[in-house]
């Protein structure tokens, strides 16, 4: 086996797990947070595809990898904008509302990539990387983990940044109560819908940089339905995570960890079928709930619209 | 409109009112609920809000606090038009409000509720906030733990936070909109003081409640609403005049617009307690629970006696009462309905065998409020004959049942078909008496049955659970009002922290006894 | 029978310069030649085809290609209901005359070639194969390109990986999977796959071999030179325009559905795509091979199954350990 | 905290019984965003430089109007029915089972190899009604999980659902490849039952009688849900728990059995779109009806009869859309768009409308 598992195999195969697990934690921290504030953000995988489009436009078009991802974060943002305006302002289902905005983010994605690139199929050089003094010299991990583009260490600091506000901000208590007894965070002076409206915002931007990572980490292309339903893993990761960013980032790796571990099989010539590799991480959670058969602990208010004055 | 309207013995204060609504209008789908209102809120007065259910108190309340906006008229504050289209708008006003509904976040801490609102991305000050908590209920003379999870708290717990925390923001207006409710008499006592205390430093505070004694004992000044309208008002000189009965009587005659005496708070009528064996017997009772467990409760009662459950709220009445209906699973211990065991039977069951409960929760647990009052009516028997025949609804006989319990039982609803939940208070609980006083029943558990009801409810709801015991059923009674237990029991059990710490009978020294057990001295 | 046009239907967009847009480019060649017209319903997906099948029949299509192994059970049923012939891939043994034929193509030759050039090419002495999915057209070639390897240099590492199930637009999990291959030692990378294999063709343009330099692909069906940055060895390129055009044919001569269709390196059908990478000498060895592949005297049989190409490069990957 | 499921919105209104003018009304409200969403997706198609009526025009004839089009979306309707009739159930009793695709296809999966292996020994219609069974039992049982753990531990069902979604989407391609496949070719797929052994087609008609099944169940669980014992038990349980366990009503086991039925039919749909259209089950194969019927099943308020009316709107958009994309060079993926639209369009309607009625008409 020895041949095989180089150290240059093995800091390939945590890379690509790190890499594959980056989208998917940036997604499910955003929905954590809408969550947390009680949307059920189900339009995520449209943030994310539009995201990645938005992403490789401008990191194709600028050359920089930062532009791409700033632009990721805002196309995202503009899905989630709509999402915001019509369930959260106007109240509609979002359940309805988060389904149209996937499908339409698909197919308007699929078109402009059918008209611009379907022809070219431009891609992205290699993203420069920030070796982190010290660290990046570690056998493996070094490489995989502290030798990343500075895109990575940012999403690790996303989670971290969002733990520190959930755990010790006004604004963490007030995603709380929005999710929990919005009557209740109302009567105390903030608005409820703003507080929401934020949140949805945020999953969007993330979602979509998310998206951006996909494509120009992840890829170097963009190419349609590359999501592939990342998003819908980030619902999971959210729902599994209660309320605790660090449970996600450790849903994400998980996840990653499980896609290297099938190449690492086949690449070794083990002969398993990839389909009960790929079924690995779901009969994992489930064998987990089974055993520990945690109580939900859904907010409360998620998924309801609220209006001020009702019961 | 004259015979409204010629009841003021309102003479000018001596202060400048600091809020003013000003001829306001408020209306919602086929109801006006506030037709014209003029009132003027002075500080250093007690102001109190009086009218039966749906007469629009908590209306005016929610404009002044920013829930609702007028459609017409308008808000003055400090003399100067002002729009309160915010709860933070009214807090920015210095309008601080505890809810009729409990408005708390049940899975933040105390001091996490009162930081709510705070600058985003700053750390809440907990430690300074659990002072100033502290210090504040200290002045109230009520406790409060900063650090306890609001969800674990009790209801009247609850209602106490949310008045400290409106202390704390120092408003200049407090308004509490039926918040002794949730008090025990002891706590409205307290909290009658502290309203005292409040306005003596300058402060105006507005209070809500259906309990006349109370409104008397603390008001500076009154004013009636009676389906929308201000029908009237007593200054502080005129109510000084009058004297408590003659206040009284005058305000009954304004709310109600006749005559009808305070039937409410009224000396207990003669009855006589049959002796007989008992129907509904509980023996070693215990019940599971992660708060306030149930332990090892016996008592027993006859067919036409009422045996009443005094107690401090949240003191496991609602564990035991879920325990006899078979919502809750017991550990140990028998309940005998007529001498048969039932603590096996399941809920349903222990309906046919003749076992009735009307809970405290008549919105969230006694109804479905989106469903018509209707299926609400026959909501514990699905599927039964003859309302469903081999599983298929027979909507004629439904509704006819409907018809005749609506009738019977006077629950005002413009229809059978119309949701519960846009019913009041008060004929939703109509409603839930008639659906668990129907039928072949033998024992029934009524739990805090007149709760947040107006004064002609409160009577007509008594006068129920009255005749339910003279028609021969086995009453428990669990209330956190102590004038209803002594007013309606026959037998008084005392609980406390789960356990029934005595039984007396009901007479002179109950009062006194009751007392003593429920504070604790006697046990 | 008189033919006046053909269709033809395809899962994904016919601009892949790949599996699609050979089958779109090829009907209309084939159509061309034989002066009739061509019909193209292309990005289909992978669903129900029988209401574009009846459409296009309707519509008076005289011949349907139904250019996707998930077609090839709708398409002869819908044929047979409107009595119009159909082309399907995948499956030989639905041969019935008048009715249906196969064009299961393979370019195994090629592929066997690409096996051969590219461990005569590797540096580091590893290839790898990637492949977006197992569909018996890609097990077949996976196959050959192992064996033509093996072949060439018996201490050649083939390293083989499958990006996921139905993950043909994958292009994130094509790059990763890649990159693994790489960091496995391969510095040349047979790819099959959809819009994964732009993913694959990235990691192949940003990474390095592990002996410090650059990594080559070799690509399969279509010619990927107009998007080339340099790291384009070969492709097994198939031309599927005599297949068509011999359906044509056929089907005027009424002899439609007597035999089955297949590209080989004979005629040209599956040709190895010669770029400037490949330095001449090894060029005119590899066509020398070729000629004996065509002569026969390297004989070949495609293994289209999945657990044929387990074997093989299990055995591969073994032997190097 | 609360053991209650999130809802997504608030509980379904009670339905008066029907009216004509309510209906008239209704169709007002769908019909008035229907054009409004096709303005807008032809403002797209002006701007892919496309005539907006030709591709209307394309859509309508080819969907609707031409005989064949209108037997596809006739057939089309059938699975689609039959998911929305689970849904309706789920939905009303306040469960979100958002697992609906992997048990339409371990249903579809275990029907392609059943079939083909039963109909030599037993004849057609015995295994057709075999196979119906089985798939809705194979539909059940892949709802086994999620619903012990909601009804035993409160776990949340969205979380369990979409993992047993993932999951059986998985597993239905290793049994595919592993379990069932069809030894007689090397495409990775199940053996195929021939046509003549399928649902018989209905009259003289491409039409799949799965359509009929799909009406029977939607039509039927409407009944069951708006006028039955049962029915108004899984209401209750959906609208309140506390007050279900209140009313004596046992919600472990309610939330079981709707469970079963929801899965059941999503199975039973996975069988009808094999008996009646595929035949076989290719590897890897997933048209993902679940998750696009989930929204018309909410845009039709859980009401069985508004959502046969959109399910068949559904259907002729993707019939037709097919056909319009190929006939004027519109990539196909613009269907996805026009969808997407009116979606929120009729959501956007569904609105203005209730704040009409609020604002007291
Ligand atoms: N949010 C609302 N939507 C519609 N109608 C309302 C609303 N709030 C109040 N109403 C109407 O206004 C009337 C006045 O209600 P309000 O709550 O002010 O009464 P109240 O005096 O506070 O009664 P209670 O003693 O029961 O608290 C009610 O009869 C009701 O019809
Ligand atoms: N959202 C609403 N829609 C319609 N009517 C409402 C609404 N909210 C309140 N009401 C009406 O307001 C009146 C009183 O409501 P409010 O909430 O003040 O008291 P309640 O909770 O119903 O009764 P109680 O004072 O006994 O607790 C009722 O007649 C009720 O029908
Ligand atoms: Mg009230
Ligand atoms: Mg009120």
């Amino acid at each position: 086996m020895d041949a095989l598992f180089t150290e240059v195999f093995l800091t390939s195969l945590v890379l690509g797990a790190v890499t594959a697990g980056i989208p998917l934690m940036l997604a499910g921290i955003g929905e954590q947070i809408s969550e947390k504030a009680g949307v059920l953000n189900i339009g995520i995988e449209g943030m994310m595809l539009v995201g990645a489009y938005t992403g490789f436009l401008a990191a194709y078009g600028t050359g920089s990898f930062w532009l791409g991802f700033l632009a990721g974060a805002l196309g995202g943002l503009a899905v989630a904008a709509a999402m915001a305006f019509f369930c959260v302002r106007l109240g509609l289902s979002q359940i309805v509302i988060g389904i149209a905005l996937t499908l339409g983010a698909e197919g308007m994605t699929a078109l402009l990539h059918h008209f611009q690139f379907s022809q070219s199929y431009p891609r992205l050089d290699a993203v420069a990387t920030l070796p982190i003094p010290g660290l990046s010299a570690l056998p493996v991990i070094g490489p995989a983990l502290f030798d990343r583009p500075p895109m990575v260490y940012l999403a690790v600091a996303v989670v971290v940044a969002t733990a520190l506000v959930f755990r010790f901000t006004n604004l963490g208590l007030a995603l709380q109560a929005a999710g929990d007894k919005p009557a209740a965070l109302d009567a105390a002076g903030v608005d409820v819908a703003a507080v929401r409206t934020g949140a949805v915002l945020a999953t969007g931007a993330l979602a979509g940089l998310g998206g951006a990572f996909m494509a120009e980490v992840g890829a170097g292309i963009f190419v349609p339905f590359m999501t592939n339903g990342a998003g819908f893993i980030g619902i999971v990761l959210a729902m599994l995570a209660r309320g605790n960013p660090f449970y996600v980032l450790t849903g994400a790796l998980i996840f990653g960890a499980c896609l290297s571990a099938t190449t690492a099989l086949q690449v070794a010539g083990v002969d398993v079928p990839t389909d009960v590799i790929q079924m690995l991480p779901f009969a994992a959670v489930l064998a987990l709930l089974v055993v520990f058969g945690r109580r939900a602990s859904l907010p409360p208010a998620l998924g309801s619209h609220y209006v001020r004055g009702a019961r | 409109m004259s015979a409204l309207a010629s009841h003021d013995h309102d003479a000018p204060a001596a202060t400048e009112p600091v809020v003013v609504l000003d001829h306001v209008t408020k209306r919602f789908p086929g109801v006006v609920a506030n037709d014209g209102v003029t009132v003027a809120i002075h500080p250093g007065e007690v102001h109190v809000l009086l009218g039966e259910n749906g007469a629009g108190k908590s209306t005016l309340v929610g404009m002044l606090s920013g829930i609702q906006t007028p459609d017409e008229g308008g808000i003055l504050v400090g003399g100067h038009e002002v729009s309160i289209d915010t709860p933070a708008r009214a807090l920015a006003l210095g309008i601080g409000t505890v809810f009729q509904h409990a408005m708390l976040v049940p899975s933040l801490t105390v001091a996490e509720n009162v930081a709510l609102g705070g600058p985003a991305l700053v750390r809440p000050d907990r430690r300074r906030i659990a002072e100033d908590l502290r210090r504040a209920a200290a002045e109230i003379g009520v406790s409060v733990d900063p650090d306890a999870p609001v969800g674990s708290l009790s209801l009247g717990e609850q209602q106490q936070v949310e008045i400290v925390r409106a202390v704390m923001r120092q408003s200049r207006v407090l308004i509490l909109d039926e918040a002794t409710a949730m008090l025990t008499p002891k706590g409205a006592e307290e909290l009658g003081g502290l309203m005292r205390r409040l306005v003596a430093r300058g402060m105006a505070v507005v209070f809500i409640t259906h309990k006349l004694n109370e409104a008397l004992a603390y008001c500076d000044r009154i004013s009636v609403l009676r389906l929308g309208r201000k029908v009237g008002a007593i200054g502080p000189e005129a109510l000084k005049a009058m004297g408590p009965k003659a206040a009284t009587a005058e305000i009954v005659r304004l709310m109600f617009g006749s005559s009808a005496a305070v039937a409410a708070g009224d000396a207990r009528p003669a009855r006589t307690v049959p002796a007989g064996p008992a129907v509904l017997a509980v023996e070693g009772l215990s019940v599971p629970d992660d708060a306030v467990p149930v332990e090892a409760v016996t008592l027993a009662v006859a067919a036409g006696e009422i045996l009443g459950i005094a107690g401090i709220d949240g003191n496991g009445q609602k564990q035991f009462a879920e325990a006899l209906a078979g919502q809750r699973r017991q550990t140990s211990g028998r309940v005998l309905l007529d001498g048969r065991p039932i603590d096996a039977l399941p809920v349903g069951e222990r309906r046919k065998a003749g076992l009735r409960y009307v809970t405290d929760d008549r919105l969230h647990e006694g109804t479905v409020g989106g469903f018509p009052v209707a299926l609400n009516l026959v909501l514990k028997q699905i599927g039964d004959e003859p309302f469903w025949t081999r599983g298929v609804e027979r909507p004629a006989t439904i509704a006819d049942h409907a018809r005749r319990l609506v009738s019977a039982f006077d629950v005002r609803t413009p229809g059978i078909e119309t949701p519960v939940g846009k019913l009041s208070g008060g004929n939703i609980q109509k409603a839930l008496l008639a659906r668990e006083l129907s039928g072949a029943a033998r024992a029934v558990i009524f739990a805090k049955p007149t709760y947040g009801l107006d004064v002609q409810n409160i009577r007509a709801t008594r006068q129920r659970i009255r005749d339910a015991a003279d028609g021969g059923l086995a009453v428990i009674l669990i209330s956190t009002d102590l004038e209803e237990i002594l007013e309606l029991s026959d037998r008084i059990a005392v609980m406390d922290r789960g356990r029934i710490v005595g039984i007396v009978d009901n007479g002179p020294d109950a009062r006194l006894a009751v007392g003593e057990m429920m504070s604790g001295v006697a046990a | 029978a008189e033919i006046a046009s053909i269709a033809i239907l395809t899962p994904e967009a016919g601009t892949d310069y790949g599996w699609n847009q050979q089958g779109v480019d090829a009907a209309k060649a084939a159509a061309a030649a034989a002066g009739i017209e061509a019909i193209v319903a292309e990005n289909l997906g992978y669903g129900d085809v029988r209401p574009t099948l009846r459409e296009l029949g309707e519509d008076g299509a005289g011949l349907l290609i139904a250019h996707a192994s998930g077609y090839n059970t709708a398409a002869p049923e819908i044929g047979a209901e409107l009595k119009i012939p159909v082309a399907i891939v995948d499956r030989p043994d639905a041969l019935a005359a008048g009715a249906v034929a196969d064009y299961t193509c393979s370019g195994h030759e090629g592929a066997y070639l690409a096996g051969r050039l590219a461990a005569k090419m590797s540096r580091t002495g590893t290839v790898g194969i990637v492949v977006s999915g197992e569909p018996p057209s890609w097990n077949a070639q996976s196959v050959a390109f192992a064996e033509g390897a093996k072949a060439e240099k018996a201490d050649v590492t083939v390293r083989y990986a499958v990006i996921g199930p139905a993950a043909y637009s994958d292009a994130a999990g094509g790059k990763r999977v890649t990159e693994a291959l790489i960091a496995a030692g391969a510095d040349i990378i047979f790819g099959q796959g959809n819009g994964s294999s732009f993913g694959m063709l990235q990691a192949i343009e940003t990474g390095k071999a592990t002996d410090g330099g650059k990594v080559y692909f070799i690509d399969v069906i279509g010619d990927k030179t107009p998007i080339d940055k340099g790291n384009l060895l070969s492709s097994v390129v198939w031309d599927l325009t005599p297949v068509y055009s011999a359906m044509i044919d056929d089907v005027k001569a009424d002899k439609f559905g007597s035999r089955n269709y297949g590209i080989k390196l004979a005629d040209d059908s599956v040709k190895l795509l010669k770029t400037k990478q490949i330095p001449d000498d090894v060029w005119a060895e590899i066509m020398k091979i070729r000629q004996d592949v065509v002569d026969g005297k390297i004989a070949l049989t495609p293994k289209f199954d999945a657990d044929s190409v387990h074997a093989v490069v299990t055995q591969l990957a073994v032997a190097a350990q | 905290m609360s053991s209650e499921s999130a809802r997504m919105t608030t509980s379904p209104p009670h339905l008066p019984r029907p009216r004509l003018g309510p209906h008239l009304h209704r169709l007002a409200t769908v019909v008035g965003p229907v054009l409004a969403a096709l303005v807008l997706a032809g403002l797209v198609l002006l701007a892919l430089g496309v005539d907006p009526l030709a591709y209307y025009g394309t859509v309508v004839q080819r969907g609707l109007l031409s005989p064949t089009g209108l037997q596809a979306s006739l057939t089309r309707m059938a699975p689609l029915l039959l998911i929305a009739a689970g849904l309706i159930v789920a939905f009303r009793a306040g469960i979100w089972n958002l697992g609906g695709d992997g048990q339409f296809l371990l249903g579809a999966v275990v029907v392609a190899a059943l079939g083909p292996a039963l109909v030599g020994t037993i004849g057609v219609w015995p295994t057709l009604v075999a196979c119906l069974v089985v798939g809705a039992a194979v539909g059940a049982v892949w709802s086994v999980l999620p619903a012990l753990l909601k009804a035993g531990q409160g776990v949340n069902e969205i979380i369990t659902t979409l993992m047993m979604t993932f999951l059986g989407v998985s597993f239905a391609n290793v049994l595919v490849k592993l379990a069932f496949r069809d030894p007689g070719t090397t495409v990775p797929q199940t053996r195929t039952l021939d046509v003549a052994d399928r649902l018989p087609r209905l009259f003289d008609t491409t039409v799949s009688s799965g359509l009929l099944i799909g009406l029977v169940a939607v039509i039927g669980v409407h009944l069951l849900m708006t006028r039955t014992a049962f029915g108004l038990k899984l209401r209750v349980v959906g609208a309140n728990t506390r007050a279900a366990v209140h009313a004596g009503l046992s919600v472990p086991k309610l939330t079981v059995a709707v469970f079963a039925i929801s899965a059941a039919l999503s199975g039973l749909a996975g069988a009808v779109e094999i008996l009646g259209v595929q035949g076989n089950v290719r590897a890897d194969w997933n048209p993902a009806y679940s998750l696009t019927v989930v929204p018309l099943v909410f845009l039709a308020r859980f009401n069985g009869f508004a959502t046969i009316a959109f399910v068949f709107l559904f259907s002729v958009l993707s019939i037709g859309g097919e056909s319009a994309a190929r006939r004027l060079g519109v990539p196909n993926y613009f269907t996805l768009v026009v969808v997407a639209i009116l979606l929120v369009l009729l959501g956007l309607a569904e609105y203005l409308d209730q704040r009409r009625r609020l604002a007291g008409k």
